[in-house]
């Protein structure tokens, strides 16, 4: 057998080097200036930011687990690395390879290792879910984790074909198309759909519920920081998919006073002709469809698409 | 097989498989509605007319005659092109007619029965000026809504008093909303739809013309 | 018919009763245009959809939605149904079965004679598992390069935020195109061509246990793609190969495209897993009991049966979904008693094995590579089997985390997060049966060997960030964006299509007697493998910084990475066209005759001739080793292929006596 | 292999065992094992598309969405034609499976009558659930459970049709089997191999038949005894 650079033996060279220990000491310094990478100089930048509990709790997990992750990858590739250099084939060796087809001992390390990450990650996961107030994610219409404290603001969400728009029922119920958050306070979205799935993601507070035609689903945060945020629907929904975009704002608290009193007014005549408020909208429940119906020929509410049998239709 | 033979066979496959693909492609990006130039008559404003139908004449819609439309004036001949793509210079002032010959649908979500976007914030319904309708009661009944979402505009348009179905129409039984907006300074393709669900026979009344240019969703091509 | 009895007879001895005389000469046969083939098949599809559409038309013309909304989706759908049942039986599909209908015996003499007939019984209803393997795999090759070049499509698109190629609807119609071609055509990229070439030649058997069920599960794949696309012709479905209802009922005449093209694919998945179980249960050889089996056909294995049980739950959806958009029945909408829920639980539940259906077979077609080129067994064959039997339960119960955000059972999502999170311990079983095989190998850089690396390296990033998808709060950014999207390029395209890569280098002399260019096969590997990180890579950034998933415009500050990214993806398209390149050049220009063991490898389908000869083995072997005894000292031949008279008879004897006690 | 495992062949009334004979009997052992395999596997998958419908049903009923599942107002499906079609498939099993007792006993006749008669059966369920789909007297989109009930008995009837083709192919293979053959060992292999792929072709179908009548009685409990 030819030893070409010694690190292979041959019966009467060098005795076979510690392979298990090379690789771990070319494996400890890159995961560990990858963890610290990550952890100081990463971690903060990561997205979605900090800009509200929802979102910090969402780059926290991101930070833990690429700092989790990264020895692993690095495991894995230190050792495919080393050995594709030193245990690759040599012009002339035409013997097979040592006839290993197992080792128990390897199997089980491994198994166990791999559980325990796994299995610590779910508990942490699960920690992280319940801690913030369901870390922004949508948890339908009977949230089990809801923040502690009175009544968070409400702001209802309703999606439709391509627009969202917002509902602020502890201010008369008035409906505009530009969302406004106060900074501080706990934050309660009730997201809901007209027509098909939307999901509402606003980006910096690391919200993002699913918007469903007749179901409410509520994600909660609580901002943290005053700026913009960018409201996009992360479900393709039609069309204009891409364009269901609003620029949303967190404003001191007072400035959130003054915009609701001021909405409140401007948009008084228009919320006399909204329905009232609540959790869903039936698309297709018109009010006083009948007269409209009298009035001028009626093409289409609802698309008619089940006919007569439709229960809301005339 | 011979080479000649193998080669043969590669050859009139591949001029298969190439023939279907340009077939496809060709059907799809030769299909579509025009554009309608307006940015050629810039003199300081731009007016724009266009009409709703409630359905078509096959003969100018061939594809989906039945279904809900607009059509447009093109400035230069006079003459109603069937399509909702028009393009407009930026930073100007577009004065917008449109001709109802559509009948009355309610809009799903009462809040698009308010104008918002336009030149002191009202639409004009047969000369007379409107801020909000409610879209299922009326006083004024609303057949579409007219809106360029990222410039926040949104005009409800008034229901005709008869529903026509030979579009484009000619007649007066038309309602008439006019209003203006001041185009962006910014140049691109700004998308305009209706927030009433108008697809007749579509699940929510949101399939087919809602969903398909040249029906009931276009687009407003700023240049500069 | 649900399972086809009766065997082929041209080989047995003696006269089956009602049978033909042996020694009577065969029918005369008829010219070609009258027989059975794809022309014929093409008339009966064309018969069959205007069939179709008539009758839709006859049933529902006059219905109030057909008349107002100006389509009729009763007579697309007739006409797709009807169109794909005249396809096949223009192939010939239906001539035995009305025989047996008939009570007049089946005839297997026209398939034997295509069996040695030349280029045409790649075109015909040929059950012989050679053909319908090289069937396959022109067909995926071909189906895969369709959905590549609306890839490029969809890349052209992004390359600017504000200047626009297509239109929004023309875009989603693209995405929708593109997903649907690459998710469902794509199940079977391994299955059909590699299993049903290999598994018999793999197991000593000559043939797979229902070769009709065999031949017709690759037919149905030409009609669900000329179906799927022919959605394009009605402007194609917005709502990409999810489907999520309502928006796939309220959507116009393409969405009867998807739903019945996806039904389709999903039978043909049935049939071929079904095929595959039981061709590994009942026709392994001799002596090739459970622990001797090539770990590659345990991939099959486990993955036919998420195939038989999965695959039924799509069909049954995109039914529901038909008959919502045709007779109306409101499975999916909320106002009349349905739910748009239901939907996602059903596709989902489908869904999510439908991902190990396309990764199980790449990890098997590497695990199966690695041992030849490291020349030492394969490290832990238990641990590798049992790895992708765990994979196989666990992937039927982690399906809504695919809905962490849409509200369905929020108090479920730490169970689902937990199996989720369970289901990357057997996965990461892939990963020590390749480390244990490296340790102190001696690698050999082949083309095959250098793509099965290229697959573990990719998989690696794949399987990482699929970790994150499945924690709840990192999810909740993740959830929809292009992270998502390039997660499941790492572990498909960089998963899937690598290991196909590798399993096409490597089989290839196998199955067509010649052997792909290797040089160009290295320029291939090197420009798909440094092409396709560049394209994917960045694409986690993009979505980590807010791109949403099948957007054809985006935030004007990531114009610079999408740039990139769509570079990177033409000349991954590029390095596509080296490899269609070398394909044509190696087996249709050049045809460098490799008819040996070129990879001096122990599997029992390289101990016999390339390509196979008909019937595969001349005697049934008789296994006597297993597959990966490579370096060990006095291990016997990996089978005896000529065993004497009485030791495949004892086998089958005792077999059966074991049977009849049970 | 239990019905179907017949002394496996080389008895002595048979040829001598060659290399050609040798690996015939190899693949048609191989062949009655696929048939045992093959239709439990079939049910499997069966089960799975079956249970896509009942999970439909349970999840909907279970939502009530805006109380539609079935509402006091919405009539249906008339309780006696479910309680026909179920008691045609399940008595069209019992037959059948009867008669397989019968022919076991080389009672090959009796199989054939009984066989009959099941397709007659069987035949009469499809025709009395086409019938009763096409004069519904609602409409499939007016409840929830209209919608499943709309929805899943086709996919029910067209199992059912295949399953009676396969009964029609295997009436009209019996016919070519002498009786005496079903008791002892037929002088070829031939015609030996052609006599026990029948019956294990029978005994799959046995098995898929008795399913479906498993699976008429739960849809009928489903769809007409609890809705």
């Amino acid at each position: 057998m030819p030893a070409a650079d010694g690190t292979v033996a041959d019966g009467a060279g060098r005795p076979e080097p510690n392979h298990g220990l090379r690789i771990f000491l070319l494996w400890l310094p890159v995961a560990l200036v990858a963890d610290l990478l990550i952890w100081f100089v990463w971690g903060p930048h990561l997205p979605p930011g900090a800009m509200s509990t929802s979102a910090a709790t969402q780059q926290s997990a991101i930070k833990i687990m690429s700092v989790m992750a990264a020895p692993v990858m690095a495991l894995v590739l230190v050792y495919g690395a080393y050995a594709l250099v030193v245990w690759r084939h040599r012009e002339g060796d035409d013997e097979d390879g040592p006839p290993i087809h197992g080792n128990t001992r390897v199997s089980v390390t491994w198994i166990g290792v791999t559980s325990v990450i796994v299995l610590s990650l779910a508990v942490f996961g699960t920690v992280e879910l319940a801690g913030p107030a369901g870390a922004g994610a949508g948890e339908g219409n009977t949230p089990i984790w809801r923040p502690s404290g009175g009544t968070p603001l409400q702001v209802q969400v309703i999606g439709q074909q391509w627009r969202w728009t917002y509902r602020y029922p502890q201010f008369g119920g008035f409906e505009t198309t530009s969302l406004m958050l106060p900074v501080g306070e706990n934050v309660q979205f009730n997201i809901t759909s007209l027509d098909v799935i939307h999901s509402f993601w606003a980006y910096q507070l690391g919200v993002k519920a699913d918007a469903n035609p007749d179901i409410n689903n509520v994600a909660y945060t609580k901002p943290e920081h005053t700026g913009q945020v960018q409201v996009r629907c992360a479900e393709l929904c039609g069309l204009w998919h891409a364009d269901m975009t609003t620029v949303g704002q967190v404003v001191s608290l007072s400035a959130f006073n003054a915009w609701t009193a001021t909405a409140r007014t401007q948009l008084a005549a228009l919320t006399k002709e909204l329905p009232p408020y609540t959790l869903t909208y039936d698309p297709n429940a018109v009010a006083q469809l009948g007269k409209v119906f009298q009035k001028a020929g009626l093409s289409g509410a609802g698309g008619g698409f089940y006919g007569s049998q439709y229960p809301v239709q005339p | 097989m011979s080479l000649a033979a193998r080669v043969t066979t590669l050859i009139v496959a591949v001029l298969a498989v190439v023939g279907g693909v340009i077939f496809v492609v060709a059907h799809y990006l030769l299909g579509g509605p025009p554009t309608v130039d307006f940015a050629a008559a810039t003199s300081g404003q731009v007016n724009v007319t266009m009409q709703t139908d409630a359905s078509s004449d096959p003969a100018t819609v061939p594809d989906h005659p039945t279904w809900v439309s607009y059509f447009i004036k093109s400035p230069a001949s006079g003459s109603w092109v069937h399509t909702t793509l028009f393009q407009v210079p930026a930073h100007t002032r577009v004065n917008v007619t449109i001709l109802g010959y559509d009948g009355s649908t309610p809009v799903r979500n009462q809040v698009w029965g308010q104008v918002s976007g336009t030149t002191g914030g009202v639409a004009d319904y047969g000369g007379k000026p409107v801020k909000t309708v409610n879209g299922w009661n009326g006083p004024y009944l609303i057949q579409h809504t007219f809106a360029i979402p990222s410039l926040n505009l949104s005009v409800p348009v008034e229901a005709g008093p008869a529903t026509c179905t030979t579009g484009p129409c000619t007649n007066n039984q038309h309602s008439t909303t006019t209003f203006s907006f001041m185009t962006p300074a910014q140049p691109g393709a700004y998308r305009w739809q209706c927030f009433v669900p108008c697809g007749l026979s579509y699940l929510d009344g949101n399939g087919g013309p809602m969903q398909t240019f040249g029906y009931m969703t276009g687009n407003m091509q700023v240049v500069s | 018919m649900a399972i086809d009895m009766q065997p082929e007879s041209d080989r047995q001895p003696g006269r089956e009763p009602g049978g033909r005389e042996p020694d009577a000469p065969p029918p005369p046969a008829r010219p070609w245009w009258r027989r059975p083939a794809v022309h014929t098949a093409l008339a009966g599809a064309v018969i069959g959809y205007l069939l179709g559409h008539l009758l839709g038309n006859v049933i529902a013309g006059q219905y109030s939605q057909v008349v107002n909304s100006g389509q009729n989706d009763y007579a697309i759908v007739l006409g797709y149904v009807l169109g794909t049942l005249g396809w096949l039986a223009g192939l010939g599909v239906f001539s035995d079965l009305l025989r047996q209908m008939t009570g007049r015996p089946v005839h297997a003499t026209e398939e034997a004679r295509d069996a040695s007939a030349g280029l045409a019984r790649y075109f015909r209803y040929s059950l012989d598992h050679k053909v319908v393997g090289l069937q396959y795999l022109v067909g995926m090759i071909g189906f895969f390069l369709t959905g590549g070049l609306l890839a490029m499509a969809i890349r052209t698109e992004l390359l600017s935020p504000s200047y626009h190629v297509f239109s929004s609807a023309t875009y989603t119609a693209i995405v929708g195109e593109h997903g649907t071609m690459m998710m469902m055509m794509m199940s079977s990229l391994i299955l059909g061509p590699l299993g049903n070439y290999l598994l018999p030649l793999m197991i000593g058997s000559k043939r797979m246990a229902f070769p009709r069920i065999e031949a017709l599960s690759f037919w149905l794949t030409p009609a669900a793609y000329i179906v799927l696309l022919s959605g394009l012709m009605f402007g194609g479905f917005p709502f990409g190969w999810t489907g999520y209802a309502p928006l796939s009922v309220q959507a116009t005449q393409g969405a009867d495209a998807y739903a019945v093209a996806f039904g389709i694919m999903g039978i043909s998945l049935i049939l071929l897993g079904f095929n595959i179980i039981v061709t590994v249960i009942c026709y392994r050889a001799p002596g090739m009991h459970w622990g001797r089996l090539p770990i590659f056909v345990w991939a099959m294995l486990t993955t036919s049966f998420l195939m038989v049980l999965a695959a039924p739950v799509l069909v049954g959806a995109m039914y529901m979904l038909i008959t919502d958009r045709t007779v109306q029945t409101a499975f999916f909408t909320d106002d009349l008693g349905g739910s748009s829920y239901l939907w996602e639980n059903l596709f989902w539940f489908f869904g999510h094995p439908e991902v190990y259906i396309l990764a199980l077979p790449g990890f098997g077609v590497v695990s199966e590579i690695l041992p030849v080129f490291c020349r030492k067994p394969l490290f832990g064959y238990k641990v590798a089997a049992a790895g992708m039997v765990g994979v196989t339960l666990l992937s039927f119960f982690v399906w809504q985390h695919h809905l962490f955000d849409s509200g369905i059972n929020p108090d479920m999502r730490p169970v689902f997060m937990l199996t989720t999170e369970l289901i990357s311990i057997p996965t990461g079983f892939i990963f020590l049966v390749a480390m244990g095989t490296f340790w102190k190998a001696k690698i050999r850089f082949t083309v095959p060997m250098l793509f099965a690396l290229g697959f573990y390296f990719n998989f690696l990033i794949g399987g990482i960030s699929g970790v994150y998808l499945s924690d709840v709060p990192a999810d909740t950014t993740e959830h929809g964006t292009f992270f998502v999207m390039a997660h499941f390029h790492y572990t498909i395209m960089g998963g899937l299509i690598f290991a196909f890569m590798a399993g096409l280098y490597y089989w290839l002399p196998k199955m067509m007697g010649i052997r792909l260019n290797q040089t160009l096969g290295k320029i291939h590997f090197w420009t798909m493998f440094v092409f396709f990180n560049a394209t994917f890579l960045p694409l986690f950034a993009v979505g980590m910084a807010g791109q949403p998933r099948r957007v054809y415009t985006y935030a004007r500050s990531l114009e610079t990475l999408n740039d990139w990214v769509s570079i990177s993806s033409f000349l991954l398209g590029v390095s596509i066209l080296i490899f269609v390149f070398n394909f044509v050049y190696s087996t249709v220009i050049a045809r460098v005759h490799e008819e040996g063991n070129p990879w001096n490898s122990r599997g029992l389908e390289w101990q016999v001739s390339s390509p196979p000869p008909p019937g595969n083995f001349a005697r049934v072997p008789v296994v006597l080793s297993g597959p990966y005894e490579y370096g060990v000292k006095d291990a016997p031949p990996v089978a005896d292929l000529d065993p004497p008279l009485g030791v495949i008879s004892n086998a089958y004897a005792a077999a059966a006596a074991e049977g009849a006690e049970v | 292999m239990s019905e179907t495992a017949t002394p496996p062949p080389g008895t002595p009334d048979l040829p001598a065992l060659t290399r050609e004979s040798e690996e015939a009997n190899f693949f048609h052992e191989a062949a009655l094992n696929a048939t045992w395999t093959g239709v439990r596997l079939a049910v499997g998958a069966l089960s799975f598309a079956f249970g896509c419908f009942v999970f439909a049903y349970f999840y909907l009923r279970s939502l009530n969405s805006h109380g539609m599942w079935h509402p006091a107002g919405v009539k249906g499906p008339q309780p006696w034609a479910g309680a026909v079609i179920m008691a045609l498939v399940v008595v069209s099993a019992l037959v059948q499976y009867v008669g397989l007792t019968r022919i076991k006993a080389s009672k090959k006749g009796a199989w054939q009558a009984s066989a009959v008669l099941a397709l007659v059966l069987g035949l009469a369920a499809i025709g009395l659930q086409v019938w009763e789909l096409l004069n519904l007297h609602f409409f499939p989109g007016s409840s929830g459970f209209s919608s499943v009930f709309v929805g899943a008995t086709p996919v029910f009837v067209i199992v059912v049709l295949a399953a009676m083709i396969w009964l029609e192919t295997l009436i009209m293979r019996v016919r070519v089997i002498p009786a005496i053959s079903f008791v002892e060992q037929p002088p070829t292999y031939a015609e030996a191999f052609a006599v026990q792929r029948f019956q294990a072709s029978l005994s799959a179908f046995t098995v898929l038949w008795n399913y479906l009548a498993v699976v008429a009685i739960v849809f009928w409990v489903l769809f007409y005894l609890t809705a």
